[in-house]
């Protein structure tokens, strides 16, 4: 029963992906880039560093960065105090 | 896990400080080429996992220690939030070594060029210091799993 | 001073950040005082929150550009899109924050008591900590994926919380993985949706995205992925499974943070409908789905919960059953959202008391499962069947869960009272159906909670029971706080709601000034 | 529609995921579930960024006169993929932890919370 209607919900969940896979816009055509071009364009002259990827990670959404790696330092957290009896 | 047999013992005595040495070149080299602190800290902390496997968990306590590894990771975390405070004198993580003249505040030359390693301002230093957070934070894991593992596997072949 | 209230939205984020990354120094220095220490740095938190909300609960949303040459410099010059992370923290936003500091706050204090005979304490004091953050930065975010970030850190802090007691049993374990892989899938699913915005219109501000909404046939996939997946991490039915399972297994300090932490997406349910969307989409269709959601978890969360027999099971149930009133009221105002008249006399009244129902919830149903957890540290047992006549050894214990079952069941002069009467005239003029049911739950819940304080205060003193002491004094002050808090905002609900949940729900409903703080006037 | 290829095999990556989720019961396998969905998003992601013909958006030794890809999708993947690897870790560690309790990973057996 329970099954039936997961399954149900399964093919609901795919056809809405396939849905979503037509409507999105031509591969490779990005309709709007102002956000990027910014980027592109003045990456180097405002830090200096010539890789833009980079410059996004670390300068422009440094702050995401900060809680990516808090991400990670929680997840270490995690783990040691799961393993913390098991390990002694 | 148990030590591996001597043929491997070699060659990861031979690699592992080859694969160090590129995951930092690639940590040290992050606003210049592609890759990061992220992915070089990865790179190194494949090191640590080679090392883990050939050598088994108390093999390895010889070279890794989980104590070392967190003090690494404090040290990269706080360093990268003791960088973005400094910008505070304008906003949190404002860039303040940009263009400045100063260590890492070479200006690039505009358009395409062969880099230069004094560049970026905060965005090398945060590099580096993610690059020590995630290796160690990468250690501690490779570490306490693979011990939580072991005395897992323990436990079922008594009972 | 002033530069402090500049910086005030970093600091928020930055203190805690900062203080649980030095937790492992400072437990190797003195493991004694890091409950203090972590007490410390949540209690100046919350200063900074209560300073933040004095100003923006006045008119002055606080926005803060990460990186940028200046804090309130929000397009670079000659670009009409903003290229930093934004925090943008407007009334609703220091409402809800409002609710994490206090709670969180709390929290800690309660904690040291509470924890203090378990082992690894540097680490549930970190995951504390971030889990706070988390929580803040989902609030004050006004950049998309910035939130899943946020989402993610909240998250995970709370799988490593709840299954923080695993090493005595295997239950939290296994009440942590489900949690995971609910939180995973629907950060993952935000992500997604982060994705078809950033596909079609190339930016991640949510003013932004706001202004620029086309409401395409994409814009109507992520909208249901998103309300999916936030009322899945809420806690409403039909996806409430993991809630009890988590709240009952979680150590009851982190529980009281949890909820508030299921509130915080609540919030961002409400910030996607409203700010995001607003009434682009087709209001009535929306606001009914909220509406069936929020009366299915009203009434299923109360019938489940009269079935229980342990104590944080049925209040977690319950918990469930009081999201269905958040979302009841709310729903209501979506579903008039397009209709000034209606939304005039009875759609803003009734998210008022949704609204105002999130912050009384918070607060009594944190107390409700403080004074579990202090059952439970004291008599060891969740089991209400193996308890009895603590009354008398408890008393303060007792007063304080009398004052807070009487506020879940809306009994005057209770804050509980104050957001349902709001909610039930509101409702009344809308449909005076759904009003009758949500009365309805009202009086089951109100039966529920008398039978667990027949069963845990009264009745004949159990032999095993005979030397309960009352709980340490930490514990008594957590609860004592929450529970001032309650009589004060049932005693003056008025000046509440003139100055703390208006300024939020106009803050909601009025899209054009969210998107105008950011674009400056467009 | 055949240029859309990318976008149909997130819709199958993502799909593929939630099946798992769905119709195992091992808990290694809903872990190598999420997985999937969460390789399935990050495939979105840097899909939305290509430019035809375009290169890296890295200026060092780069060949003249060519666009460059939107950097943004690349830094947005690189996030989600370290937040998944901290998620792996956790789901991971969590299972051991379960497997070490109950002594086997069947999610039927597993269940000792009741509804």
């Amino acid at each position: 029963m329970k099954k039936t209607i997961f399954g149900i919900a399964l093919i609901f969940f795919i056809a809405f992906m396939i849905l979503a896979a037509a409507g999105m816009r031509p591969f490779g055509e990005p309709a709007f880039s102002e956000m990027d071009d910014y980027y592109i364009d003045n990456a180097q002259s405002e830090t200096g560093a010539n890789n833009v990827v980079t410059t996004i990670v670390f300068d422009y959404r440094g702050f995401d960065t900060l809680g990516e790696a808090t991400v990670l330092f929680t997840a270490v957290l995690g783990v040691t105090a799961l393993f913390r009896e098991v390990s002694k | 896990m148990n030590e591996m047999s001597r043929i491997v013992r070699t060659i990861t005595t031979l690699i592992y400080g080859f694969i160090m040495i590129y995951g930092f070149y690639i940590i040290v080299h992050g606003h210049l080429t592609p890759g990061g602190g992220f992915q070089g800290g990865a790179i190194v902390a494949s090191a640590f996992a080679l090392l883990v496997v050939t050598y088994g968990n108390q093999g390895s306590k010889k070279f890794l220690s989980e104590d070392i590894f967190s003090l690494i990771e404090t040290t990269g975390l706080v360093l990268f939030i003791a960088f973005a405070f400094f910008g505070l004198g304008i906003t949190f993580f404002y860039n303040f070594m940009a263009n400045s003249g100063g260590l890492f505040g070479n200006s690039a030359v505009a358009g395409i060029n062969a880099g230069d390693l004094n560049t970026g301002g905060t965005v090398t230093i945060m590099n580096m210091a993610v690059g020590l957070e995630v290796l160690a934070a990468f250690g501690v894991i490779i570490l306490t799993m693979s011990a939580g593992s072991e005395i897992i596997s323990k436990k079922k072949e008594n009972s | 001073m002033s530069s402090i209230m500049t910086h005030a939205p970093a600091l928020v984020i930055a203190f805690p950040l900062l203080a649980a990354f030095l937790v492992p120094v400072v437990s190797r220095l003195n493991k004694k005082i890091l409950g203090i220490f972590v007490a410390v740095v949540l209690g100046f938190t919350l200063l900074i929150t209560l300073l933040m909300a004095v100003r923006i609960l006045s008119g002055n949303p606080l926005i803060y550009v990460f990186g940028g040459s200046e804090a309130g410099l929000t397009l670079p010059s000659g670009y009409t899109v903003p290229i930093r992370i934004i925090f943008h923290i407007d009334s609703m936003g220091i409402f809800m924050g409002l609710i994490t500091a206090i709670v969180s706050f709390l929290g800690a204090i309660y904690s040291i008591a509470f924890m203090d005979k378990h082992s690894g304490l540097e680490k549930y004091y970190a995951l504390l900590l971030l889990l706070a953050t988390g929580m803040f930065g989902m609030e004050f975010t006004g950049d998309i994926f910035n939130f899943f970030v946020f989402l993610e850190i909240a998250s995970i802090a709370s799988v490593a919380l709840i299954a923080f007691r695993s090493n005595l049993s295997g239950e939290p374990a296994e009440a942590g993985f489900k949690y995971m892989v609910v939180s995973s899938i629907s950060a993952l699913m935000v992500l997604f949706a982060v994705g078809l915005f950033y596909g079609q219109y190339d930016v991640l501000n949510m003013a932004t995205i706001a202004s620029v909404m086309k409401f395409t046939q994409l814009d109507k996939i992520a909208l249901i992925l998103l309300v999916t997946v936030l009322a899945m991490k809420a806690g409403s039915v039909p996806m409430h499974m993991w809630t009890p399972d988590a709240y009952s297994e979680a150590p009851a300090s982190i529980t009281m943070i949890l909820v508030a932490a299921s509130q915080a997406s609540l919030y961002a349910l409400f910030r996607i409908i409203f700010s995001l969307y607003n009434i682009t989409l087709n209001t009535i269709t929306i606001g009914w789905i909220i509406i069936i959601l929020g009366l299915l978890s009203m009434f299923i969360g109360v019938t489940m919960a009269i079935i229980q027999k342990d104590i944080k099971r049925l209040m977690a149930y319950h918990a469930v059953s009081q999201t269905g009133y958040m979302l009841l009221g709310v729903g209501v105002g979506i579903a008039v959202l397009a209709n000034p008249i209606a939304l005039e006399t009875f759609g803003i009244k009734a998210m008022e008391g949704g609204i105002f129902h999130i912050m009384n919830h918070a607060m009594y149903k944190g107390l409700l499962f403080l004074t579990a957890g202090a059952l439970f540290y004291r008599t060891g047992t969740r089991n209400l069947n193996k308890m009895g006549g603590l009354g008398n050894n408890m008393i303060y214990t007792a007063i304080f869960f009398i004052i807070g079952a009487a506020a879940i069941a809306g009994i005057p002069p209770f804050n509980g009272f104050a957001s349902k009467l709001i909610i039930y005239e509101s409702v009344f003029q809308f449909n005076p159906l759904l009003s009758i049911i949500a009365m309805l739950v009202s009086i089951l819940t109100l039966a529920s909670f008398v039978k667990v304080f027949h069963s845990a205060f009264l009745g004949p003193k159990m032999e095993q029971y005979k030397d309960v002491k009352e709980v340490p004094k930490s514990m008594l002050f957590a609860m004592g706080a929450l529970a001032c808090i309650i009589v004060l905002f049932g005693l003056f609900p008025d000046l509440v709601v003139k100055y703390i949940v208006h300024p939020a729900v106009m803050a909601l409903i009025n899209q054009s000034s969210y998107t105008a703080v950011i674009l400056g006037g467009m | 529609m055949i240029g859309n290829f990318p976008y149909l095999a997130v819709a199958l990556l993502i799909g593929l995921g939630i099946y798992t989720l769905i119709y195992k019961r091992n808990l290694i396998k809903i872990a190598i579930g999420i997985t999937l969905i969460e390789n399935g998003v990050n495939l979105f992601l840097i899909t939305l960024g290509y430019r035809k013909g375009a290169i890296a958006p890295i200026f060092t030794q780069a060949p003249e006169g060519l666009k460059m890809v939107l950097p943004t999708p690349q830094a947005l993947t690189l996030t989600s993929i370290v937040i998944g690897v901290a998620t792996t870790a956790l789901i991971l560690s969590v299972a051991m932890i379960i497997f070490k309790k109950y002594g086997t990973l069947d999610t039927d057996e597993v269940r000792r919370l009741k509804e």
